[in-house]
């Protein structure tokens, strides 16, 4: 089936770069060309999402060569949604980098390097060719390395090192995988080796295979014990860029999870244990990390990975409905944890420090984009009916009819430590007197309306889709219902690439 | 043969590792080239060797006639090399920078305490 | 670093070099060879010529940053990959041209995407370096 | 009903861009919908007084039987009318407390929020809906106990309490999935239908753990109950509505929601007879060594509501009677005693009783309300309180012949406590001389001193007619709570028994104890003295422990230094791969697939072991890079032995341009690794760390190698790479046409780390710049 369509939302971000890139100097045209290519990339994934919706799964054989031969790109429902959500994030993050990042940074490439991550990103979750997948995950891996150190800043650049030191890693164990698989299989498509695989005759092979990817893919979602590149570096880059981070670069790692370890190798009983351990204790590192920091991002950045804890021990548990509820969360997840990065740098931007103990008095001056944020917040921690809720309650009921109580305990844990930083956080920035002994920066007021409006839009923007995905909750269960159906029976995806 | 490449490929990983876990941060670049090349040539052993025999066919044949090496991993392996030298250079160039910024490559000087954060 | 051997090899071996790196390239489709092997190989030959002249030198020679290229050999490869879809093909699909031409063979959008391959390799290799080592010296 | 519930959603909502109509006196206006939703449920009074129960159901979220079912039931309209009722005096009543504060228009947001959500969790018939509304409560608790926010104390109040009916939350949540998972629904009216299975399930006393976790700690029940007296922070007609008349009383209304599902078994009733027994004497007790005004009423509050749970707990007919007309007699006059206080305190600028007499001088209408309130505490005949505390005493004295007395001791002594309360707040400001600094005190308008007066009054009217209450209220309220069908009455006069004789036991004791019990700052010293001994303390200090345990585990486990965390990463790769080579058992090796070994390979092989070797043993920097520079041409080699011509050629000039770029940052950097790095036992460690790593790699490789490979793709490429890709080289082919798009995004890779490096080199930034 000819279908360029899946591959339009991967060009249209290769070519706003490409055009960006000869354009080095104008960073307002590329701002524009920025916003309007995301845009149109929204469009793009608006439409594929609903035509996989209505039908079924479409692929296209790039090079025109018949899977399993050539590199073939599938949309299936997970993927669809994958791309869709990237490119809502890609487009709030594009208008916010408009007046969020600096001019300087805009002149060395900050947009077009920006379009080739978020290409790498849909690109990835296209393809359905494992080398083809190391191809994006290394164009994600090092446009997040520039953007990590866009700018030289010592933080950064101490940041830069240790993700690069740990992310090389993570290639090196997933380049190490592929070559072990082609070694076994002879074949580097996925559905050919989602065939292959159950054949062999010595499946202790194929079980050390996947942990190869099994912690490869870890390192890049962030799990304990393979976590520490991100609170390492998250806290470092322009909040823009730590929006994209920290909504979609983890769930990145979890969605190449989720796909080999559905379609290629279903997890066996030792497998399980180790992802709910995994979880487990990822979720606790999370929470005990989040409790005791006072910088906004650092907190943030430590409940990233306690919240990507609840999503591993949803693969632990591997029924349909712990699948559904940990789809759903990174659906949840990846709105959310974009917004705050985004809300953190509105804040540093409203007063010049991320230091909660230095912050207060926004809700005193801004009590509407408080409001805003609070929306925001108590979506994260999963307020019913807000969208944080309808996934927890998916996990936990998969959690505690499966007996695995201490994940069960652990996702209240999380949830309440979730909460309880997060009321502490409203209390700290928003509600607190503004202290008096610093001086208070407001870049803010400074801003002409229009540049106000672009802070300020995007988080209505991620703010509307998380409300929509809460109050519309049925919606969203259907699509991962039928997501979690498709990891479960994969029977279609391997028809659907190799006609078969 | 082939067990003398198994015995390289183990040498190569475990100084690659052995590399990455020491202080200093050339060290920290040299094992990420060693593991790269471990894992290159892990690749190029499982995908099967074949000696002498190239895969490009000869000028005035249109198929192999012959048997010939397995084209695929030496093309993924060519992506790879490829690849990780985009990481390299760039890492080394970071290499640099962080020199420049803290006159040492120290990996454990690495850590601006969170009062510092702005 | 500039011997005076260095700067009259190199002054022969750079047209030599950048030739071989065009026929690594043109015939990569049928020998060993092809866009990344002729781009590494002419990007060498510039180095050598940096190392042998200053790095200044080699710039005011070449007239354009090698940062320009890459985005011109990006479009160029990108343009050879979409070309398909204007006809109703997938992506990055072989288009040729039937006439063979001399010297090089058929020529098709394969050609083309190397080519793009080749411009890309050097732009890279050289603004790498050539950005180090003005910024070291 | 729906509708019903939104509505205060949506005033709340239409306040963010209208609020600022609403910070003046017009803000009373906002009371006509809390008036305009009580005259609605007292239209309902008939109809469900007859017994009737209406449902309605609108679908919201069906694949997890979740939607918006409601029910409106005699214990859903008690609660419904209390909460619009004392709403519309607290809404008129903080128009005028609150006159004139910036933020009154955010104030009146959260309480229609607040109202909202209270009435979705009594009008819910569907436990899960019912607990996304009970968190609504907390959210809009917090924010109101926060609303005077540049309080340092009033921020930590609102934290503590979110905490507590957080975590209380949390648990409830898990107790409520696992009883939709034990009957398999959420639906209240099936609920009700599958209670056998429910308690005979093995599960049941967690469930029951779960679920009293989140009735306990929304009702302040020992040992949860210390965040109410902190809530007290939030502006009175907040403490009023909320935690005295309307939110606390969420927990007693989930355990009387759950009685006919969970109640009745031993675990149930004996868990809450304690904990309410525990809690209405710790607190009665407490009650009395207060001398903050609100603090005497909070202590009050939380006996209350152990008697409440208590009452429950026993669970016969005329405890559950006596529970229902409690409820309201307490909303009543403790609504009517905070708002009091609250004059108090917005007239005169102090709550301390020691400092407060004589006020009936200048606050008269003020006086009359707090002794209507104060004696219907005490349950004065004629008062609402009376019939409460008769049926009360009813409950207990026909529990059953050996519990009988115990808990008819417990129940007079709570009770004594509480009259005392009573007329410490409502009657002793009021009465002896007037201090001279409280002369010039004002009355204030009757917007304020009128809905305390109107409670008051109410207290008495429904206490001389409580026929109305018993038939359409009570009686309807008891049937959804009991199986069995009951008939009874609420009349003021039972004659001359037992409970008459305990009635007035109790009044003349309170009395007795108010006249002696003179509040003093000393006595809340002598108190102070036993606080490292209470829960609140308890609380305190595991929470500190347990955030320095965090801070001891993040800084430990995220130390700063990369190569332990690689380290880390490394060994717990080994472990899994380990147990999974020893699960695969031993390795066998066919020798006879394997290809013979040549001289020159040989060699090539032990130059790239010594370069290896030198790499990783020598200190001089340029040493090592050479190092790595010749073995990657030894690989260079061996791809030409092995028919790779295309990859020899990549790796001699990779190799090369990376030996070079070494070189010129290696430039300025210091030609030796000076870096200490010799500790003996660090480097066994990695070394071994490192060794079983290659060791691991290598049995793998061996593995895998005796698996029979499969080429029927590369034998694809090999077939067509000329008659359909027009090609010879075939490895080339692949690179740019059967998977050229890798090779397409490989030199964007590449692009972008020359941009990287391009830009790390030219780009720096100052501090000072922004982002």
């Amino acid at each position: 089936m000819i279908d360029n369509q899946i591959i339009a939302t991967v060009l249209v971000h290769l070519f706003t770069a490409l055009i960006q890139l000869v354009l080095p100097r104008k960073t307002v045209e590329q701002m524009i060309l920025s916003i309007a290519g995301c845009l149109i990339g929204f469009l793009l994934s608006v439409n594929l999402f609903i035509k996989i919706l209505d039908g079924g799964i479409l692929t296209m054989n790039a090079a025109n060569w018949e899977a399993p031969f050539g590199i073939v790109f599938v949309a299936d429902l997970f993927s669809v949604t994958m791309v869709l959500l990237t490119s809502v994030a890609a487009l709030a993050v594009s208008i916010f980098s408009a007046v969020g990042v600096g001019r300087a940074r805009m002149l060395y490439g900050y947009f077009p390097i920006f379009h080739f991550l978020i290409m790498g990103l849909n690109g990835a979750f296209l393809t359905g060719d494992i080398f083809n997948l190391y191809v994006w995950f290394e164009v994600v891996i090092i446009s997040s390395f520039v953007l990590l150190t866009l700018g030289g800043r010592k933080a950064q650049l101490e940041g830069a090192v240790k993700y690069m030191a740990m992310n090389i890693l993570a290639s090196t164990f997933f380049l190490t995988g592929i070559g072990i698989l082609y070694g076994i299989t002879g074949t580097l498509n996925m559905a050919d080796l989602a065939l292959k695989i159950p054949l062999i005759e010595d499946q202790n092979i194929v079980n050390l295979t996947a942990i190869f990817f099994l912690i490869g893919f870890g390192i890049k979602s962030a799990v304990f014990p393979l976590y520490f590149w991100l609170p390492s570096s998250y806290h470092t880059p322009p909040s823009a860029v730590a929006a994209v981070f920290g909504g979609l670069l983890t769930k990145l790692g979890l969605y190449a999870l989720f796909r080999f370890f559905t379609l290629l190798f279903v997890p066996n009983e030792f497998l399980k244990i180790v992802f709910l351990t995994i979880g487990v204790t990822t979720i606790l590192t999370g929470a005990f990390g989040a409790l005791i920091k006072t910088n906004i991002r650092r907190m943030l950045s430590y409940l990233i990975v306690c919240h990507i804890g609840f999503v591993i021990g949803g693969l632990g548990l591997y029924n349909k409905m712990a699948l559904v509820g940990a789809v759903f969360y990174m659906i949840h997840d990846i709105m959310v944890k974009t917004n705050l990065f985004l809300i953190a740098g509105l804040i540093r931007q409203l007063r010049g420090t991320m230091n909660m103990g230095k912050l207060g008095g926004i809700y005193a001056e801004y009590p509407k984009i408080s409001l805003l944020i609070a929306v925001v917040l108590f979506s994260l921690v999963g307020i019913p009916p807000l969208s944080g809720f309808w996934p927890k309650l998916f996990l936990l009921e998969s959690a505690l009819f499966n007996h695995s109580y201490f994940y069960a305990a652990s996702i209240i844990l999380g949830s309440f430590i979730t909460l309880f930083v997060i009321a502490k956080l409203w209390s700290e920035v928003f509600w607190k007197d503004a202290s008096l002994d610093e001086m208070v920066v407001d870049n803010f007021k400074a801003l002409k309306p229009g540049r106000k409006t672009l802070m300020v839009l995007p988080i209505a923007i991620l703010a509307c889709a998380s409300l929509f995905i809460g109050l519309n909750a049925e919606f969203i269960i259907q699509v991962t219902d039928r997501i979690a159906n498709e990891m479960i029976d994969t029977t279609p995806y391997t028809r659907a690439v190799l006609g078969k | 043969m082939e067990l003398l490449l198994v015995v390289l490929i183990g040498a190569l990983y475990a100084s690659g590792v052995y590399l990455i876990l020491r202080r200093s941060m050339v060290r920290l670049l040299l094992g990420i080239i060693l593991l790269g090349n471990g894992t290159n040539i892990l690749i190029f052993l499982l995908g099967t060797i074949t000696k002498g025999k190239p895969p490009v066919m000869a000028a005035d044949m249109s198929v192999f006639t012959d048997i010939y090496a397995d084209p695929i991993p030496q093309a993924l392996i060519l992506t790879a090399i490829v690849i990780s030298f985009g990481l390299t250079s760039f890492a080394i160039v970071l290499l640099k920078r962080v020199y420049a910024l803290l006159g040492t490559d120290d990996l454990d000087t690495l850590n601006t305490p969170q009062e510092e954060d702005v | 670093m500039k011997s005076v051997i260095l700067q009259s090899a190199s002054r022969y071996l750079l047209p030599i070099l950048l030739l071989f790196s065009v026929f690594l390239l043109l015939r990569g489709h049928y020998y060993p060879g092809g866009g990344f092997v002729g781009g590494l190989v002419a990007a060498i030959a510039f180095v050598l010529h940096s190392l042998a002249f200053g790095t200044a030198e080699t710039m005011k020679m070449l007239q354009f940053t090698p940062l320009s290229i890459i985005p011109v050999g990006l479009i160029i490869a990108a343009i050879s990959m979409l070309l398909p879809v204007f006809f109703g093909l997938p992506v990055m699909t072989g288009l040729w041209i039937e006439q063979p031409i001399p010297v090089v063979g058929l020529v098709g959008s394969a050609l083309f995407f190397d080519i793009g391959v080749y411009l890309v390799v050097i732009g890279v290799v050289l603004t790498i370096l050539f950005t180090i080592s003005l910024e070291t010296h | 009903m729906l509708l019903i519930i939104l509505l205060g959603l949506i005033t709340s909502c239409l306040l963010v861009p209208l609020g600022k109509y609403f910070r003046s006196g017009r803000s009373v206006f906002l009371s006509l919908l809390p008036a305009g939703l009580f005259a609605y449920f007292a239209s309902h009074l008939s109809h469900i007084g007859a017994g009737n129960i209406i449902y309605e159901s609108n679908k919201w979220v069906p694949s997890l039987g979740i939607n918006l079912d409601f029910r409106l039931d005699g214990l859903s309209l008690l609660f419904s009318l209390l909460i619009t009722g004392i709403g519309t005096l607290i809404f008129i009543y903080a128009s005028s407390y609150l006159k004139g504060h910036q933020y009154l228009d955010r104030f009146y947001g959260y309480l229609c929020l607040f109202m909202s959500a209270m009435l979705g969790v009594v009008l819910s018939d569907n436990i899960l809906l019912l607990f996304t509304f009970w968190e609504l409560t907390s959210i809009s608790s917090f924010f109101l106990i926060g609303f005077n926010n540049d309080s340092t104390v009033s921020r930590k109040s609102a934290l503590t309490a979110l905490g507590v009916t957080g975590l209380g939350g949390f648990f409830l949540l898990a107790g409520m999935i696992m009883i939709g998972e034990i009957a398999g629904t959420y639906t209240i009216r099936e609920l009700v239908t599958s209670t056998a299975i429910i308690r005979e399930h093995q599960l049941y006393p967690v469930v029951l753990g779960l679920v009293f976790m989140g009735a306990f700690t929304k009702s302040a029940q020992f040992p949860f109950h210390f965040w109410l007296p902190g809530a007290m922070k939030a502006p009175t007609p907040v403490s009023a509505y909320l935690h005295s008349a309307t939110m606390v009383k969420a927990g007693i209304f989930l355990l009387a929601r759950f009685t006919p599902i969970l109640g009745g078994t031993p675990e149930w009733s004996y868990t809450l007879m304690i904990v309410g027994g525990i809690t209405m004497l710790y607190a009665g007790v407490h009650s009395l060594f207060r001398t903050d005004l609100k603090g005497v009423l909070a202590y009050s509050t939380i006996a209350v509501l152990g008697v409440l749970t208590f009452l429950i707990g026993l669970g016969t007919k005329e405890a559950l009677i006596a529970a229902s007309t409690f409820i309201i007699a307490h909303a009543l006059y403790k609504a009517s005693l905070f708002l009091v206080t609250g004059i108090i305190d917005h007239q005169t600028g102090t709550r301390e009783l020691t400092q407060l007499s004589g006020l009936r001088k200048v606050l008269f209408p003020v006086f009359i309300a707090g002794t209507l309130a104060a004696l219907s505490s005490a349950g004065l005949p004629l008062s609402f309180g009376f019939i409460g505390k008769d049926l009360i005493y009813e409950a207990t004295l026909a529990a059953g012949p050996q519990l009988a007395v115990l808990l008819t001791i417990v129940a007079v002594s709570a009770n004594i406590g509480l009259v005392a309360a009573g007329f410490m707040a409502g009657i002793k400001p009021f009465i002896g001389n007037l201090p001279a600094q409280l002369e010039k005190v004002k009355m204030p308008s009757a917007a304020i001193w009128l809905p305390p007066l109107v409670l008051g009054i109410l207290g008495f009217v429904l206490g001389s007619l409580p026929g109305i209450v018993g038939d359409y209220i009570i009686s309807p309220t008891v049937q959804v709570l009991s199986v069995e069908a009951v008939e009874f009455k609420l009349k003021i006069w039972h004659g001359f028994n037992t409970v008459l004789l305990l009635s007035a036991t109790t009044i003349i004791a309170g009395t007795i104890v108010y006249f002696f019990n003179k509040p003093a700052i000393s006595k809340t010293v002598f108190l102070e003295r036993f606080n490292r001994y209470t829960p609140h303390y308890f609380f305190e200090m595991s929470w500190g422990a347990f955030k320095r345990f965090s801070s001891w585990y993040t800084d430990f486990m995220h130390n700063g230094y990369l190569r332990s965390y690689l380290i880390r990463i490394i060994v717990f790769a080994e472990i899994l791969l380990v147990y999974e080579l020893i699960r695969g058992g031993p390795i066998h090796i066919d020798y006879s697939k394997l290809i013979p070994i040549s001289i020159h390979e040989g060699v090539n092989v032990l130059i790239l072991l010594g370069a290896l070797y030198l790499t990783v043993t020598t200190t001089s920097r340029l040493t090592a890079v050479v190092g790595t520079s010749i073995i990657g041409y030894a690989i260079c080699l061996m791809f030409v032995f092995y028919s790779a011509p295309d990859l020899a050629i990549t790796q001699f000039t990779i190799d090369t341009l990376t030996v070079v770029l070494f070189v010129f940052v290696l430039f300025n950097l210091p030609s030796f690794l000076v870096i200490p790095n010799s500790n003996k036992s660090i480097i066994v460690r990695d070394g071994l760390v490192a060794g079983s790593f290659g060791i691991i790699l290598s049995l793998t490789a061996i593995k895998v190698l005796q698996v029979p490979t499969e080429k029927g793709i590369s034998e694809f490429y090999g077939e067509f790479a000329y008659s359909l890709a027009r090609g010879k080289n075939v490895v080339n082919i692949v690179l740019v046409d059967f998977r050229g798009f890798d090779t397409m995004f490989e030199i964007v890779v590449l692009s972008i780390s020359a941009l990287g490096v391009y830009s790390l080199i030219k780009l720096k930034l100052k501090t000072s710049e922004k982002e």
